[in-house]
């Protein structure tokens, strides 16, 4: 990649947040909604492109995990997007928002986009930090844009507890800076994870403990581990759908990569504690935590919340586990993961926009009275309850026998999870899907509408079955980059 | 012994057995009679009463299907089958090889559901209560008798009859404790099978008690007639089966040499068998006389015993001496 | 940069405005009036602004110089001079709040200062103690400011914890040697308080509780589920 | 050759899970029609291989697993089971449609069914297996909620996909703990398990493929699922789906786990299988549905085929080649058997309830006289089921108990009193079933209706009709020639006990022990002709011929009320009235079975009434206690989300400091 500050790498974050001004200056909603759109499939092409500019800069780092995401990220953003338009204009008819608010909307959606995709490629802590901050305002601005108590109350925990997270991570880079100072000298080296991989094995084991607690519980509040979970049933529950969306999709597997990065920094370094044992335990706790939680619900999209949860936490605890093999896993489960939720959420949103309310008693019998919408749906949760045809079984799959490979003592807790957390997943498709439909208020869906939810579904089913050579390499080399 | 005398002596048995099932009926009955002093029936009664019945033509209930009608002639010729595969009076039968004591089990079982599911076809509480009960028996029944069977598999190291009742003529098995066992519960299982006193009373027609009589309530003419029959063989059948296992004396061996010498012991044979047979029909008449009918609901309890005999029996087996170790030793199947 | 070390007088002036931090810290975790507590707050601040500028002497970076005027601009003077107006609108002027005991809270953060020292302490000497200890003053101004906000209740003493502790970040990030980006991590971390004080009052605006405070919002959450 | 016939079975197998489903979508009868012949086909390619030797074949496919490939293969004993597979699939996708004639709604699932089973059964190595298991679950969920408006379904469907989650993670975690080095099977073999390790795969194998095949006391999902479906749905799951899951459980056990194994691990299989067999036997005299009478009495039989593979097993341990071959013999053939009566049975239940409109014994009866082709084909099905000579039922359970009489040879006193034991249990589970047998066909097919629609029942339709009649056949084919059908699961003897019964195998009939002699049901059945043939003579020459046709006496039977044509259904003998002996016999104490009676007083109007509940001891001792404690955890779980930010905050406080003591601690050290 040529070395430099303008290089087309930054096209990627550049083209949503060129895009977020754009709509924030122009007075119509409509014109935001393309806008949203087009810059989204600009990021998304620019995205495409990382994969032949790997390499590194002072900035910037695009290695095949960070480019993988980012073109993850990038897509769920561009389906997203184009999802938005109808169901924004939908919630305006609905008047939960009004024009100034659709137009903010797009402007957020944008915003936060490009902030993701900036703190995926950044190099630089400090800068990741940064990003990673302007991506959360963007993302409680998003929540409280429908201005209902809850709405509101939503957004205030979420941004309370991830302002605090963020805090925590800054005094993380902080103390990162601090501990490799000796081994790299003052500047920007010290902040920079290229060469902090380089220099791990000098950096001061202490400081970098210290640094990994800090940072674990910043970008754990981000990955939405339990106990860290808090704002994100609520903010899920209470703010428009398709953030929901890109909550579930982007800002896990943002926080994600991050602690995977730190983890191998941590790995490399013989004196530090070994990384592996907090992760795993708040993975696993994670995991138990939102199954045995799935309980009891009657949000339907708080209810996926704590399914997003339960996922986020099996990957964390794969990263956990660190052998080449677990973190392939990982990847491949969060890359699924992301796909699955999204659909979820886009078939969720239309059926609430259909029924007229996201409680499971409103949403009952969607087969029966829009196949097209019910059938989407039941497929989106057979997907994300890891059963085939879809992919994320075969993840599931790979860290259950990695997890025996390493720890065999920790698979009964695993799969219990993953058995509490399957059971209540298919018995509530049985409560939405089937049954009795009740009466519909809003617009029908067809297929047509369906179509992004299918592409994604049909993606996770040929990755987990069917995966071309080509990508099962390409993330193999992101799952080795890692560990270092 | 060659084919040709194997099967006939098997022909000569099918008939002595079919000839003489209805007369130990007659028997039976006639010294019951006799017991509590009266006259009885002639001991011919029996035949006179099928032959009767086959001279009158049958009613059949409108409500009943094809099954109701084709029932009895089905049920007879299970239980014939089962008669032809039992021993009477010589080894060695054309039907030695097929005489297997799971497969006669299982013919007497046929005859039995079949019975009871035209009991069910009439339609009526009784067809129904007698199909259910006599159902309910044979649960209790048939791990007895299996119980049994198994004992002797294990002395005999197979469930051929034949097989086994050679075995034990000549034998080598010796006396065991377990057969006294076997012997009772196969006794008892005998009883049940056969509705008689106390689980069942042939001559009563009180609703609530009968059993196998509620079942044949509806029949008439020919289909009674082959019932009767019917009932009158399995008695036999069960009779001689427990002779030919618990007393196989003066039955005609297996033997290579043909001619009169073959002819002479089948005629021993016939001989002592009517013998026993008589013995055995005087003995039950007694005991019928002497005991009264159980409830309906106390049978399992009897029958429950005779499980317990039988496993007793099969356990004893594996204590006695030697026979555990010898079994293990003699493994490899 | 020359050896810095005990006697020497740029690092006990550095340590003297740390302690000063701490002690602020303690009192703004027992402090019942709220008006009081913005005061306090504010001093924390200017300590602050005083501690930047004086490493940016020491280690001649103008960068905190500018890291310092911020400081002093916007967290000394603008915030707790809204944060008053507004406890003027609101009536809530001589208002107090049940804070913890004055000994429990004492003692909970002795115990975090403590902790925070024994984790700092085993960092080998050679990077210049300066940093070290600054390190685990700035810890224990983090630790405090996360005490006062888990138990406060109301919303303004929840913000005024979390920027106290957003303090002890800007303290952290000034005294390490060189550290660039800090003049760009602290107008973020001011974004941030900003945003939260602005989420603050905006809650105050839109709903329709009439005390701010938060538990009793927190029940919304949990109605719809 | 065989290469070849592998690579057709994998075509079919394409083709049942791609193209016929999309083709479903459009053209449902025409799916039904394909998925038939192909499943055909299917059929006739492994018979080719079964009859060419059953050489083994191996095939790699370049998609599977996230960029690996896939291994598939088949011998002996996945052969077998294609066999009865795809025979079953056959006959059900040709009686595919629902109780209204119609097909089914969930139409594309069917094909997906049958070809995650195939899948599953050629699959050969781990991912392919727990793919295709996992699969064939969710497929057959799909079609177990088909009717999903009703709120009993919808109760089933989410139990069944529990119970499937279930036992596909059990799976998962089995084949895991075997493929250590490497995912195939080849691989699995060459580097066998440690004995601990083994123990824990024996296992999960009971609980997961296990609870799939209806093993006690994870078979609870059978009986609600079973009647919740579609019948020739059920059809598929009772006779192809459970013996799917029996063939992984051979599969694991007898060969992956490798030879070194010791007799007791045959225990476990035959203390289930007892367990299985008596419940469900009992269960099945019990039910007043009919499908859950039949789900019942898969249960019983799924039991004996697990207590032959348990006898096999443990022989195998023991080294005695001929029982564990004898054992395994009687398994394989109670599994073509009851796969094939079972079909059968299932079948035409569902052309009862498509012409009598219901599967209730008490709202049926009589309907041997409209539904000729039915009843006939369910009494031959039920003789099996009770398991009389000569049918397919008494054949398979003739060597099982063959077997069980020489498992004295196992070992010491425990294992010949376990034997005895098991003999006895054995027999009460088939004189149960046959109980149940005469039940289901005296209160479905004879006596009189006992509702409206059962009195205007119609016989079902030609598709339905030929289905019938195939299976059945197939199942007087089995039970006559035993024989060949042994001689068609000797390959997969050789693979799972490394034995053969050769050597006891004639076409007529075949024997226990080499020496003695055996069971030919020819025989038997000839010789019941001859003798009917000769009482037919005897009575054309001396009895009189024709009958009188009378209205029924029964000491005085009442005429049928006007508003009743067909009679009183109160004054004949009901199913639970036929079950009532035994329910007070073993029913209180096996299915906690209580009776609450309500005899109005003289003078009181009111009609008296009985009720009878049930509970099975799975589900009372098992499944409530774990769902109580789920809700108990469940509810310490909510119990966070009701914190404020304060409370939250604090947990984060709590953490940070605790990892914090954490780091202080360890650097301390």
């Amino acid at each position: 990649m040529t070395p430099g500050w303008f290089n087309p790498v930054l096209l990627v974050p550049g083209i949503p947040l060129a895009g977020a001004l754009l709509a924030a200056m122009v007075q119509d909603s409509r014109f935001g909604a393309a806008v949203a759109i087009i810059a989204a499939a600009g990021g998304f092409a620019a995205a495409c492109m990382l994969p032949s500019e790997l390499g590194s800069t002072l900035f910037l780092l695009i290695d095949p995990a960070s480019a993988h995401l980012s073109m993850l990220t990038a897509f769920v953003g561009l389906t997203t997007a184009i999802y938005s338009r109808r169901y924004i204009a939908h919630e305006l008819v609905l008047g939960r928002l009004d024009e100034r608010r659709v137009r903010r909307y797009h402007v957020l959606l944008l915003s936060f986009l490009g902030f993701m995709l900036l703190t995926l490629l950044s190099n630089n802590l400090g800068i990741a930090w940064v990003a990673l901050e302007a991506a959360t305002i963007s993302a409680v601005l998003g929540v409280g844009l429908p201005r209902t108590a809850n709405a509101i109350e939503a957004s205030w925990k979420f941004f309370i507890i991830c302002g605090v997270g963020i805090a925590m991570a800054l005094f993380g880079t902080v103390v990162l800076y601090l501990a490799a100072l000796p081994a790299l000298g003052p500047g920007y080296g010290a902040m920079t994870w290229t060469e902090l991989a380089h220099a791990a094995p000098q950096i001061r084991s202490t400081l970098l403990n210290l640094a990994f607690v800090f940072l674990l519980v910043g970008y754990g509040t981000k990955a939405a581990l339990v106990p860290l979970h808090s704002w994100m049933p609520d903010a899920h529950a209470e703010g428009p759908t398709p953030i929901s969306a890109v909550l579930s999709g982007s800002v896990l597997n943002v926080a994600l990569l991050l602690i995977l990065r730190l983890r191998g920094l941590m790995a490399a370094n013989s004196m530090a504690i070994d990384p592996g044992p907090p992760i795993m335990a708040l993975g696993l706790l994670s995991v138990l935590f939102a199954t045995f939680s799935l309980w009891g619900k009657r949000d339907v999209k708080r209810f996926f919340a704590f399914s997003s949860i339960e996922q986020s936490g099996l990957a964390a605890f794969a990263i956990g586990l660190g052998t080449t093999g677990a973190i392939f896993a990982a990847l491949l489960h969060m890359t699924l993961h992301t796909l699955a939720k999204s659909a979820v959420y886009q078939a969720v949103g239309r059926a609430a926009h259909r029924k007229g309310g996201q409680h499971f008693s409103q949403i009952t019998g969607l087969i029966a009275s829009d196949p097209a919408l019910g059938i989407t749906l039941a497929a989106a949760v057979i997907a994300v309850a890891g059963l085939p045809p879809f992919g994320l079984f075969a993840s599931e799959v790979l860290i259950i026998s990695e997890t025996l490979r390493t720890l065999p003592w920790l698979t009964p807790l695993l799969t219990l999870g993953l058995l509490v957390g399957g059971w209540k997943l298919m018995s509530q498709l049985v409560t939405l899907c089937l049954g009795p439909p009740t009466e519909a208020k809003g617009p029908a869906a067809g297929w047509l509408t369906m179509m992004p939810a299918w592409l994604h579904l049909a993606i996770i089913a040929v990755l987990g079955f069917a995966m071309p050579v080509a990508v099962a390499n390409w993330l193999v080399a992101a799952a080795r980059v890692m560990p270092s | 012994m060659n084919a040709l005398s194997g099967l006939l002596a098997w022909l000569l048995h099918m008939a002595l057995m079919l000839a003489s099932a209805p007369l130990l009926i007659g028997l039976a009955r006639k010294a019951k009679a006799r017991m509590v002093g009266r006259e009885g029936p002639p001991l011919i009664q029996p035949w006179r009463d099928i032959a009767r019945l086959l001279r009158k033509q049958p009613v059949v209930a409108d409500s009943t299907s094809w099954l109701f009608r084709a029932a009895p002639m089905v049920g007879l010729a299970a239980t014939i089958a089962a008669a032809a595969l039992v021993p009477s009076f010589a080894l060695g039968m054309a039907s030695s090889q097929a005489a297997d004591m799971l497969v006669l089990a299982g013919l007497l079982g046929l005859a039995r559901a079949v019975l009871a599911l035209a009991a069910m076809d009439t339609g009526t509480s009784f067809g129904g209560i007698g199909a259910s009960r006599e159902m309910t028996f044979a649960v209790v029944a048939e791990p007895a008798l299996l119980l049994v069977v198994f004992t002797l598999a294990l002395l005999a190291g197979t469930t051929n009859l034949d097989t086994i009742s050679n075995l034990i003529v000549s034998g080598v098995l010796g006396l065991r404790i377990s057969m006294a066992m076997a012997l009772v519960a196969a006794c008892l299982v005998a009883i049940a099978e056969c509705g008689r006193v106390p689980v069942d009373n042939p001559a009563t027609h009180l609703e609530l008690t009968m059993v196998h009589e509620a079942m044949v309530l509806e029949y008439s003419g020919r289909h009674l007639a082959m019932i009767e029959l019917a009932a009158a063989l399995r008695l036999l059948v069960w009779v001689s089966l427990i002779l030919v296992i618990f007393a196989p004396l003066g039955i005609a061996p297996r033997s290579e040499q043909g001619g009169a010498l073959i002819a002479l012991l089948w005629a021993r044979g016939v001989v002592v068998w009517a013998v026993k047979v008589i013995l055995v029909g005087l003995i039950l008449a007694a005991f019928e006389t002497t005991r009264a009918k159980l409830r309906v609901f106390r049978v399992p309890e009897l029958l429950g015993a005779a499980l317990l005999l039988g496993l007793l029996a099969a356990i004893l087996l594996f204590v006695s001496q030697g026979f555990a170790a010898e079994l293990v030793t003699g493994g490899g199947g | 940069m020359e050896h810095i070390g005990f006697g020497a007088l740029p690092y006990d002036f550095a340590h003297l405005l740390g302690g000063v931090m701490l002690l602020l810290s303690f009192t703004l975790l027992t402090q019942r009036r709220i008006s009081a507590t913005i005061a306090t707050y504010a001093a924390q601040a200017l300590t602050l602004a005083v501690a930047a500028c004086w490493q940016g002497w020491v280690q001649n970076e103008p960068a905190l110089y500018v890291t310092g005027a911020i400081a002093f601009v916007a967290k000394g003077v603008f915030i707790p001079l809204m944060l008053q107006r507004s406890l003027a609108r609101l009536h809530l002027r001589g208002a107090r709040e049940e804070a913890m005991g004055i000994f429990a809270s004492m003692a909970l953060g002795v115990a975090l200062v403590v902790l925070s020292i024994m984790v700092v302490l085993p960092t080998t000497m050679q990077a210049g103690a300066l940093t070290r200890e600054d390190l685990a003053l700035a810890l224990s101004v983090v630790l405090l400011g996360l005490l006062m906000m888990i138990t406060r209740r109301t919303a303004f003493t929840q913000v005024i914890g979390f920027m106290s502790l957003e303090n002890g970040l800007i303290l952290a990030a000034v005294g390490v040697a060189g550290m660039p980006l800090v003049v760009e991590l602290s107008v973020a971390v001011l974004v941030l308080v900003g945003f939260v004080v602005f989420g603050a009052f905006l809650k105050r605006m839109d709903t329709h509780f009439h005390s701010l405070d938060t538990s009793v919002l927190d029940q919304v959450a949990s109605e719809n589920r | 050759m065989s290469g070849i016939l592998l690579q057709g079975l994998m075509t079919v197998m394409a083709v049942l899970l791609l193209a016929i489903p999309l083709l479903s979508f459009r053209a449902p009868r025409l799916g039904f029609l394909a998925a038939c012949v192909t499943c055909a086909t299917g059929a006739v390619i492994d018979l080719v291989f079964l009859f060419q030797g059953a050489a083994p074949a191996v095939l790699t496919v370049p998609f599977g697993l996230a960029g690996q490939s896939t291994v598939l293969s088949i011998d002996g004993l996945s052969a077998l089971f294609v066999l009865l597979v795809m025979l079953a699939g056959a006959m059900a996708s040709l009686a595919l449609r629902d109780d209204h004639g119609h097909p089914i709604a969930t139409a594309p699932a069917v094909s997906l069914f049958i070809g995650a089973m195939l899948l599953c059964l050629l699959a050969a190595d781990a991912f392919a297996l727990v793919a295709g298991f996992e699969l064939m679950s969710v497929a057959s969920f799909i079609l177990v909620v088909t009717n999903h408006r009703d709120h009993q379904v919808q109760e089933a469907g989410r139990l069944y996909i529990g119970m499937a989650v279930l036992s596909g993670l059990c799976l998962i975690a089995a084949v895991a703990l075997l493929a250590p080095h490497g995912a195939s099977f080849s691989a699995m073999r060459a580097s066998p398990p440690t004995p601990g390790v083994a123990a824990i795969v024996l296992i999960l194998a009971m609980v997961g493929p296990g609870s799939k095949a209806g093993l006690v006391p994870l078979h609870v999902w059978l009986p609600p699922a079973h009647a919740a479906a579609p019948a020739p749905v059920s059809a598929l799951m009772s006779g192809a789906m459970t013996k799917v899951a029996l063939y992984v459980l051979i599969r694991l056990l007898f060969d992956l786990v490798g030879p070194g194994i010791a007799p007791w691990w045959g225990l476990p299989l035959i203390a289930l299988g007892i367990a299985s067999a008596v419940l469900g036997a009992l269960r099945a005299n019990m039910e007043i549905d009919i499908k859950k009478v039949l789900a019942c009495s898969t249960i019983e039989n799924v039991g004996l085929v697990a207590i032959g593979l348990g006898v096999a097993l443990a022989a195998r341990g023991a080294d005695l080649t001929a029982l564990s071959s004898l054992a395994a013999g009687g398994a394989l053939l109670h599994t073509l058997s009851h796969g094939g009566f079972k079909t059968l049975l299932f079948l035409a239940s569902g052309s009862i309830q498509y012409g009598a409109g219901s599967r209730s014994l008490e709202s049926l009866g009589g309907l041997i006289k409209r539904m000729p082709i039915t009843a006939g084909v369910m009494i031959l099905a039920a003789m099996s089921l009770a398991g009389l000579p000569p049918s397919a039922g008494f054949a398979s359970e003739w060597t099982l108990f063959q077997s069980v009489i020489a498992a004295v040879r196992l070992g010491g006193l425990a294992w010949q009193v376990m034997s005895v034991v098991l003999a006895a249990t054995l027999a009460l589970a088939t004189a149960l079933a046959a109980a149940a047998a005469v039940r289901l066909v005296g209160v479905v097919l004879l006596g009189r209706p006992r509702s409206q629609g059962a009195a205007e029942a119609v016989e079902a339709g030609p598709p339905l009709r030929w289905a019938m009649l195939l299976s059945a056949l197939g199942v007087g084919f089995v039970g006559l020639f035993p024989g060949v059908m042994l001689w068609f699961s000797d390959p997969a003897m050789s693979v799972i006990v490394h034995g053969t019964m050769l050597d006891r195998i004639g076409y007529l009939g075949f024997t226990a022990t080499s020496d003695s002699a055996g069971y030919a049901p020819i025989f038997t059945l000839g010789l019941i002709a001859i003798v009917m043939a000769v009482i037919w003579a005897v009575l054309r020459a001396k009895a009189v011929p024709g009958h009188r046709a009378a209205p029924l006496w029964d000491c005085g039977f009442g005429d049928p009320p006007p508003w009743q044509p067909f009679g009183d259904p109160l004054a004949q003998y009901s199913g639970a009235s036929f079950g009532q002996p035994l329910r007070r016999m073993l029913g209180t104490t096996l299915l906690a079975a209580r009776e609450k009676v309500d005899l109005p007083l003289p003078g009181d109007t009111r009609p008296a009434s009985i009720v009878v509940t049930l509970n099975d001891p799975a589900e009372a001792w098992l499944l409530e206690p774990i769902g109580r404690l789920r809700a108990i955890i469940s509810g310490m779980a909510d119990r966070v989300h009701f914190m404020t930010v304060r409370q939250a905050l604090t947990l984060m406080v709590a953490l940070l400091v605790g990892l914090l003591l954490f780091i202080a601690t360890v650097e301390q050290l």
